[in-house]
């Protein structure tokens, strides 16, 4: 029996919803955009009545239901390299097979494909050869990198110009209306409270227990603010209910929920950075709670964007905070920044140590990773651990390994805290030794 | 093909000395070309610039010689860089901390790190934490679906980038200077298409390591000095009597940003091969000619030729979706007998266009093979092999 | 047109491969013989020698001078002096395969160190192709490996791997790791088969996805030294069969020697293009 | 007298280390890893006890000791030579068909290894590191290679049988006892006369009769999870390298092992605890198998490869990373006249560069460095380590021990020592601390 909190069955009831809508998109004549997690536009989409489709939801959820493999290795036959970022392979493989998305239901073609080029260069190569597949126009929205650690007016500009002069005429002509400023404005509303109550959930974990995991549980949690939600009276209500939920497991002292379970006991507090493993996600996640390690904070969280640094949707100044949303993406933050972030995090949250997973696929998240955990033991103090694998490319998960790796880390955070704290117990008698055999016969 | 060149010291030179000399500041670590240049004068700066863009004529204007850094190449011992990197990711971002951190780019006074993929652009974020004391600029080269946008924006990139390098030289920003380094990369870029023209004619006299390493003397020299060499190059190997050889034509695709050993390329050309074009150094043909017209803001002129007249390439928007299509006619309007894609291990760009660039390769009938290498292979024994079946493949059947 | 004798040296890096064929006028291929020899630990050379005489001597050849063509693949560079030209190793499994089965549309040669994958048309025209490189996992330098570690011959591999139920999951792909997850595994008294089968699998994985890379179709002949291996291939077939459209996996008696008897055929083919064209480029020629 | 045990099952050789209480080593033994990792293990222990019994019976008489002791493990490793022997007979007649005649093949190729066993296991040769299944194969080897080459035999064959045989032997526990052994190592020592060995060999029974009572003992390495130990006596090999090196030289700060199979970078504190790791696995290349290859390929002992290394003029460069192909450009590099030594230079340089990297991942050499593993033992890796480290990070301390590759042993046994202290955090443990898989 798998153990769930009731948002879940809440989350999955949404969701079922979402591809039900999608399965009859051209008979209702809703037209489909296609676009990315980070930078989505989900307000400004559903101000047109237009359905966003996330190929990258589509192959993480296909990494979860062990379909993946097969998929890359369709893509791979069509003649795409093993190096590249599995979630395209994924993507791909799934569309040469019907593009049957998780519920079963054919994912309609889209009707252009809205390319927010932020925090991944992937993106882009991506979308070029989609365009090949379903002949359709692009909608390319280049928000500038904060390389040198500031977002500049000229950024904010050129993004807006963009929003102005290609994104929304470009829906206008699929949509075949212009848009509804009020209604975009009610969506950004509704967006920025839903953020409130996801920040108040994450922030949750400063408690000890923390209520919650927030890496394994937490890709739940961001479920409906980085999709299709984000602005629906649905996701509101979604995370006002998480927020109680949560609000109520802290009261009562208690841990998270685990699949196998409530957690026994916060032995270890963790920050981690990088994307989780898809394919062996439950097995991954079980090598933590076993050693009663919780993650309290981490970056991936905050993918589709970064709230807790206070930025929030905003009615008022609908383009710009579209726009400021987009730049402020993790992955379109300079790796100082996040570095600094991470380092906050892990001092905030009261973290014992942090572990960075470097994903195969994901140059955005891994290139320079390494640095960034050097920096991050310098400013706070904590060794960091480092374990390799993949998103959806189930090869190059090796459960053995990363087993070793992360419990010798623990071991590791564990001897360190026996060793300055007091909690080394002399007592512990010497075990029996075994049998032994002297090889001698005298 | 027509090369009437100004004859220069250099031209004195015998082929082979030349040849030598540029092999040897090609595997010299030192950038000793760099050094001299900026010994001259004491307010000379030098600026590297990552693969595969440099703003050059911006760079130049203001008093600072650009400087392209493609990785350590198969001469550096990656120690120290390797730390930096986990295993599946290329050797360029490896190679090119190496490099800074043993003191090899001392003698640059900046960095700039274009939007050339995730890998470069988070090594610029890795360089300005281990290099705090120097320029380290980040460079976002407009990729957007609207040109105006795209154009305004760079604008003020470069604009904003002109005043800082001129501040670290200690010159004052004006229009003029802009010009006449639009104008003396003209030069430049009328020499590397000179020497492009000349392998597409007679690639037997000018083979593809020498081409390379003429070009790679081009990243770090002065435009003019630069359009000099090719010169004096183009007329002591044309003279050459070299008999042609049973070999195919080709196009190398992919190897735009790390750096193919010096010999992996030999070992193409001796698998039965002319290597007549390539992407090797992509930047030294970055976009058509700039408009030097004294009545036009020299910056919009820069910004244009990005936006409008740049050169189509893996790391750019394929707006018009055709770059396949442009491909397979540039083969044909070439004649070369297939393409070769080279591409360095885990590249995001050359590995992710690579699909659609076949596919339109197959429709218009173009043979093509692909490999993977590193900057530091030293085993060309399965790439001699799979360059020699592609060239067996085309003579035995002749091609399509 | 008349009947040519030509031989092929297939250089690999174990073992050196020598055939000698005929080409009769209308195109049709005989091999007259087809010899191999361990290279192992000696000048590869001094192995050339002693073999190209067998192969001569088997095929009733009397001198070198009497071949119209003598071809290298693989690394030509040892037969310097002894060859007219050289064909590329892919070029040649490609032509050997299909005279060895015209059926097959896709060659995987699978040798010592290397595994290639090469599509070719009806006339052993390749169309694409894949080779590993720079890692020896999954081939048959790996294979030697544990079938010493574990007291077992060669040629005996295959059944022993049919022969086992199950497979033993081996975790790593490297050659040399492999071997002691393979130490591991014994300790834990698994059986030999289980063991092997496990390779097998882990090779076959390897192997499939090189066709995938090179778009091989069916069928699939399999040449080289693992050619013979049972277990690989039906390893092999199993991998493929989780594929939508699996191809059939062939092997021959002869397919060790695909190489040298592909050089051979093109060495006549191109002697006779030779022959009928102005003699210019003989030197340039294919090398 | 109260002992502690540390064992490290290593991927490629098994150690173990006695402790006393005072946390002195008294015993030492290793054998190489081999299929059945329980005999591995045993033999190791058995050495190691039989190495404490040697020094305290032995010890007094100083240098003759020493070469008793010497002595003393020729006797073994006769006596395993007799039992191959025989196993290669009974392994070859078991042959259809062929029995008949590969049986006096094979004996008469056994004889010329029998032949020279003094020149294989005198002079010390078991000392500098050689194990029986290596100093006996390469001996072998040469033999069949010989015999080959004037094309009499059937290699494939004969060599198959050996394999076979030397497995079956390795993996059966059968020694001749520590007393007989003893007594017949005493007769083979000219310089102890004929009292001094009653009196030795009395000595000898009554150590026997009171052997050092192991009180406490853990295991460690890449087959830790196989070891027959309770949970609690396992420690991953990161913490007992770093334990280890921490005890040889207290102020290491970093330590490097290179072993069989894997390189860990190691970074410890003050009292020996981790503070970060690195480690490769994956893939072998740069480690000690690599130089195993190598050997193997140029017909050498893995510990001549070193010496003849440093005798180089001029390195060649190496870049092959993969243990197999480094094999295959050391051949071509031979062939187009390359000297041997200077390919073996490259050859350990490329190594110790790949080990470079690991280094700086883990955090670099701040202060004394410690290189453990059995590839400490090379001279010329060290040599090129210690090039490398004060080119890249200046003048540092590095710190080789001759017992290098028992670091991680010799850590085991102080966790065993320091009554296995664990904290509470990690207690109690329900699963095995290591997976290997
Ligand atoms: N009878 C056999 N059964 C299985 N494998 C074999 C057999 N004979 C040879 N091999 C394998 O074939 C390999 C040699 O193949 P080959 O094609 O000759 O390689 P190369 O051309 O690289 O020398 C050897 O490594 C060995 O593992
Ligand atoms: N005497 C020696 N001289 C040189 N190298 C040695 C010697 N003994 C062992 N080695 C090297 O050490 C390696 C084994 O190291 P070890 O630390 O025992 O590995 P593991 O712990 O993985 O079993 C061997 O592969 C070999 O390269
Ligand atoms: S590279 Fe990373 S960010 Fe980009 S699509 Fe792949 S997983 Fe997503
Ligand atoms: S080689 Fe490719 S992936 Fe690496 S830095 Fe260059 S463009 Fe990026
Ligand atoms: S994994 Fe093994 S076979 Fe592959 S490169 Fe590494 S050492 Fe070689």
């Amino acid at each position: 029996m798998i153990q769930k909190e009731q948002s879940m069955e809440t989350q999955k009831a949404m969701l079922a919803g979402y591809f039900g809508r999608l399965a009859t998109a051209q008979r209702d004549h809703r037209p489909v955009v296609y676009t990315f997690v980070p930078g989505n536009l989900t307000e400004l989409l559903s101000a047109f009545d237009v359905i966003p489709v996330y190929p990258e939801i589509n192959a993480l959820q296909s990494g979860m239901r062990q379909r993946s493999d097969g998929f890359i290795r369709e893509a791979e036959r069509a003649g795409h390299s093993e190096d590249v970022c599995s979630y395209v392979k994924c993507d791909l493989g799934m569309m040469m097979k019907g593009n049957l998305g998780p519920t079963g239901e054919a994912i309609p073609p889209p009707d252009l494909l809205l390319c927010s080029f932020t925090g991944c260069f992937v993106f882009m190569k991506w979308f070029e050869l989609l365009r090949e597949q379903y002949g359709c126009d692009i909608a390319m929205l280049h928000v500038p990198y904060q390389g040198d650690g500031k977002l500049t007016p000229a950024m904010r500009a050129y993004v807006v110009e963009q929003l102005e002069r290609e994104v929304i005429p470009k829906l206008e002509k699929i949509a075949g209306r212009k848009l509804d400023q009020a209604r975009l404005e009610e969506n950004l509303a509704r967006s920025a409270r839903a953020e409130d109550d996801l920040v108040h959930v994450f922030e949750s974990a400063k408690a000890r227990p923390s209520p919650i995991d927030a890496y394994f549980a937490g890709v739940y949690y961001i479920g409906p603010i980085f999709t299709s939600f984000r602005g629906s009276q649905d996701a509101c209500d979604y995370y006002a209910a998480l927020r109680r939920e949560v609000d109520e497991r802290r009261a009562a002292g208690l841990g998270p929920v685990t699949p196998d379970g409530p957690m026994a006991q916060e032995k270890y507090r963790l920050v981690i950075e990088g994307p989780p493993n898809w394919t062996s996600f439950r097995n991954f996640w079980k090598i933590f709670y076993d050693e009663g390690a919780v993650a309290v904070a981490s970056t991936y969280t905050k993918v589709g964007g970064v709230y807790d640094t206070g930025f929030r949707h905003d009615p008022r100044r609908p383009l710009e905070s579209l726009a400021d949303y987009c730049l402020g993406c993790y992955t379109n933050l300079s790796l100082p920044a996040r570095t600094e972030l991470i380092a906050r995090n892990v001092r905030e949250y009261q973290a014992d140590g942090f572990l960075f997973h470097s994903v195969k696929s994901c140059n955005s998240f891994s290139a320079g990773q390494l640095h960034m955990m050097r920096e991050v033991e310098r400013l706070s103090g904590v060794p960091g651990g480092f374990i390799e694998s993949d998103l959806v490319d189930g090869r190059y998960y090796s459960h053995a390994n990363i087993k070793n790796r992360v419990e010798s880390y623990l071991q590791m955070l564990g001897s360190r805290r026996g060793a300055a704290g007091t909690t080394s117990s002399a007592s512990a008698a010497p075990p029996a030794s075994p049998q032994l055999h002297l090889p001698v016969h005298s | 093909m027509t090369a009437t060149p100004p004859t220069t010291a250099e031209a004195a030179r015998p082929l082979t000395t030349l040849l030598a000399d540029l092999e040897a500041s090609h595997r010299s670590l030192g950038m000793e070309r760099v050094r001299s240049w900026k010994a001259a004068a004491p307010e000379r700066r030098a600026i590297g610039c990552l693969p595969v863009f440099a703003p050059r004529e911006v760079l130049w204007a203001a008093g600072a010689l650009p400087v392209f850094i493609r990785g350590g190449g198969d001469q550096l011992e990656t120690i120290r860089g390797d730390a930096y990197y986990q295993s599946y990711i290329c050797r360029l971002p490896r190679s090119t901390l190496e490099l800074g951190l043993g003191g090899w780019l001392d003698a640059l006074d900046g960095m700039i790190f274009p939007n050339t993929c995730d890998v470069i652009r988070n090594l610029s974020g890795v360089w300005s934490s281990l290099f705090p004391a120097k320029l380290t600029r980040f460079l976002d080269p407009p990729q957007a679906g609207d040109q105006a946008a795209g154009i305004r924006f760079w604008r003020s990139e470069l604009s904003a980038l002109y005043r800082d390098v001129c501040a670290l030289s200690g010159r004052e920003p004006a229009p003029e200077a802009l010009r006449a380094a639009i104008l003396a990369y003209h030069q430049a870029r009328r020499a590397a298409r000179r020497l492009e023209a000349a392998r597409i004619e007679t690639p037997w006299r000018f083979p593809v390591d020498e081409t390379y390493l003429l070009r790679r003397a081009g990243d770090v020299m002065p435009p003019l000095e630069w359009a000099r060499l090719v010169d004096d190059y183009l007329v002591a190997a044309g003279a050459r009597t070299v008999r042609p050889e049973d070999r195919i034509r080709v196009l190398v695709q992919g190897a735009f940003c790390e750096q193919p050993p010096l010999g992996l390329l030999r070992a193409l050309e001796r698998a039965g091969c002319y290597v007549i074009a390539d992407d090797l150094t992509l930047g030294h043909l970055d976009s058509d000619d700039p408009d030097p017209d004294p009545g036009l803001d020299p910056l919009q002129a820069l910004a244009e030729a990005e936006m409008v007249g740049r050169t189509a390439s893996a790391v750019r928007y394929d707006a018009q979706g055709d770059r396949g299509r442009c491909l397979a006619a540039e083969a044909k309007r070439l004649h070369a007998d297939g393409i070769i894609f080279a591409a360095p291990s885990f590249c995001d760009p050359a590995l992710l266009d690579q699909p659609r660039l076949t596919k339109a390769l197959g429709d218009a009938q173009v043979p093509y093979t692909a490999f993977k290498y590193a900057e530091n292979t030293g085993q060309f024994q399965s790439i001699r092999e799979q360059a020699g079946t592609f060239a067996d493949s085309v003579k035995l059947w002749g091609h399509a | 047109m008349h009947r040519l004798t030509t031989a092929g040296i297939d250089i690999g890096s174990s073992a050196i491969k020598v055939a000698v064929v005929d080409e009769e006028a209308d195109g049709q291929i005989t091999v007259r013989s087809a010899v191999s020899e361990r290279i192992r630990r000696r000048a590869p050379a001094q192995v050339l020698g002693l073999i190209f005489e067998r192969a001569l001597a088997e095929a009733r050849v009397g001198a070198a001078a009497d071949l119209a063509y003598i071809a290298s693949t693989g690394e030509g560079d040892v037969a310097q002096g002894l060859r007219t030209g050289h064909f590329y190793g892919m070029t040649s499994h490609a032509r050997g395969g299909l005279i060895l089965e015209p059926r097959a549309r896709t060659v995987l040669d699978v040798g010592a160190l290397y595994a290639r994958a090469i599509q070719v048309d009806e006339h052993a025209k390749v169309l694409s192709y894949r080779m590993t490189s720079q890692c020896a996992a999954g081939t048959g330098q790996f294979v030697e490996n544990i079938a010493r570690y574990l007291g077992v011959r060669l040629d005996e591999v295959g059944d022993i791997s049919n022969a086992a139920q199950r497979a033993e999951p081996v975790s790593g792909i490297c050659a040399v790791l492999a071997e002691t997850d393979v130490i591991n595994m014994v300790s834990r008294g698994i059986a030999t088969g289980e063991i092997l089968r496990g390779i097998h699998e882990s090779i076959a994985q390897q192997l499939a996805k090189l066709l995938r890379a090179a778009r091989g179709k069916g069928p699939v002949l399999m040449t080289g030294g693992l050619a013979a291996d049972a277990g690989l291939r039906a390893a092999l077939t199993r991998r493929l069969g989780e594929d939508d459209k699996a191809p059939e996996i062939l092997s021959h008696p002869r397919s060790l020697y695909a190489g040298a008897i592909g050089a051979a055929a093109w060495g006549a083919f191109r002697h006779r293009k030779l022959e009928r064209a102005a003699p210019i480029d003989q030197e340039a020629g294919l090398a | 007298m109260k002992s502690y045990l540390g064992i490290d099952l290593g991927s490629t050789t098994s150690k173990a280390v006695l402790l006393d209480e005072n946390e002195q080593v008294i015993g030492r033994g290793i054998t190489n890893t081999r299929a059945n990792y329980d005999v591995a293990v045993e033999v190791a222990r058995r050495e190691a006890l039989a190495d404490a019994l040697l020094s305290r019976v032995l010890g007094p008489l100083g240098e003759r000791g020493a070469e008793a002791a010497r002595a003393f493990r020729f006797e073994g490793d006769l006596h395993r030579l007799r039992q191959l022997r025989q196993t290669c007979r009974s392994v070859a007649s078991a042959i259809p068909g062929d029995g008949a005649r590969l049986v006096p093949e094979m004996d008469t190729l056994m004889a010329r290894v029998v032949d020279v066993a003094d020149e294989l296991f005198g002079g010390g040769a078991r000392d500098r590191g050689a194990f029986f299944r290596d100093l006996v194969g390469a001996r072998f080897y040469s033999a069949l290679d010989e015999a080959c080459a004037r094309g009499q035999l059937d290699f494939d064959r004969l060599s198959g049988i050996y394999d076979r045989a030397i497995l079956q032997v390795e993996n059966q526990l059968d020694e001749v006892p520590f007393i007989d052994a003893l007594e017949a190592a005493l007769r083979r020592t000219p310089s102890i006369d004929a009292a001094e060995r009653e009196a030795t060999l009395r000595t000898g029974i009554d150590a026997v009769r009171h052997p050092p009572e192991i009180a406490a003992m853990v295991g460690t390495g890449y087959g830790r999870a196989r070891l027959p130990f309770a949970r609690e006596c396992i420690r991953s090999e990161i913490l007992c390298h770093g334990m280890g090196a921490h005890a040889m030289f207290p102020a290491t700060r970093t330590v490097l092992d290179i072993g069989g199979q894997d390189t860990k970078a190691i970074q410890v504190d003050g009292a020996g605890l981790v503070t970060g790791f690195q480690m490769n696995d994956r893939c072998a290349a740069g480690c000690g198998r690599y130089l195993g290859y190598i050997a193997d390929e140029l017909n050498l002992a893995l510990q001549e490869l070193g010496p003849l290394a440093l005798t180089a003029d001029k390195p060649c460069r190496i870049t092959s990373t993969c243990t197999v192909f480094a094999g295959i450009e050391l051949r071509d590099l031979l062939a187009v006249g390359e000297k041997r030594e200077n390919v073996l230079a490259g050859l350990h340089r490329a190594i110790v560069t790949r080990a470079m990297s690991l280094l700086a991942r883990s955090g670099g050499v701040n202060d004394q460095l410690t290189f453990t593993g059995g590839v400490a033992k090379n001279p010329a890796c060290t040599g090129a380590l210690t090039e490398l480290v004060s080119r890249h990070y200046g003048p540092r301390t590095i710190n080789i021990s001759a017992d290098s590759i028992y670091t991680g042993a010799l850590g085991g046994a102080l966790f065993a020592r320091r009554d296995l202290r664990v904290p509470d955090v990690t207690e109690p443990t329900k699963e095995c601390a290591t997976c290997i898989d």
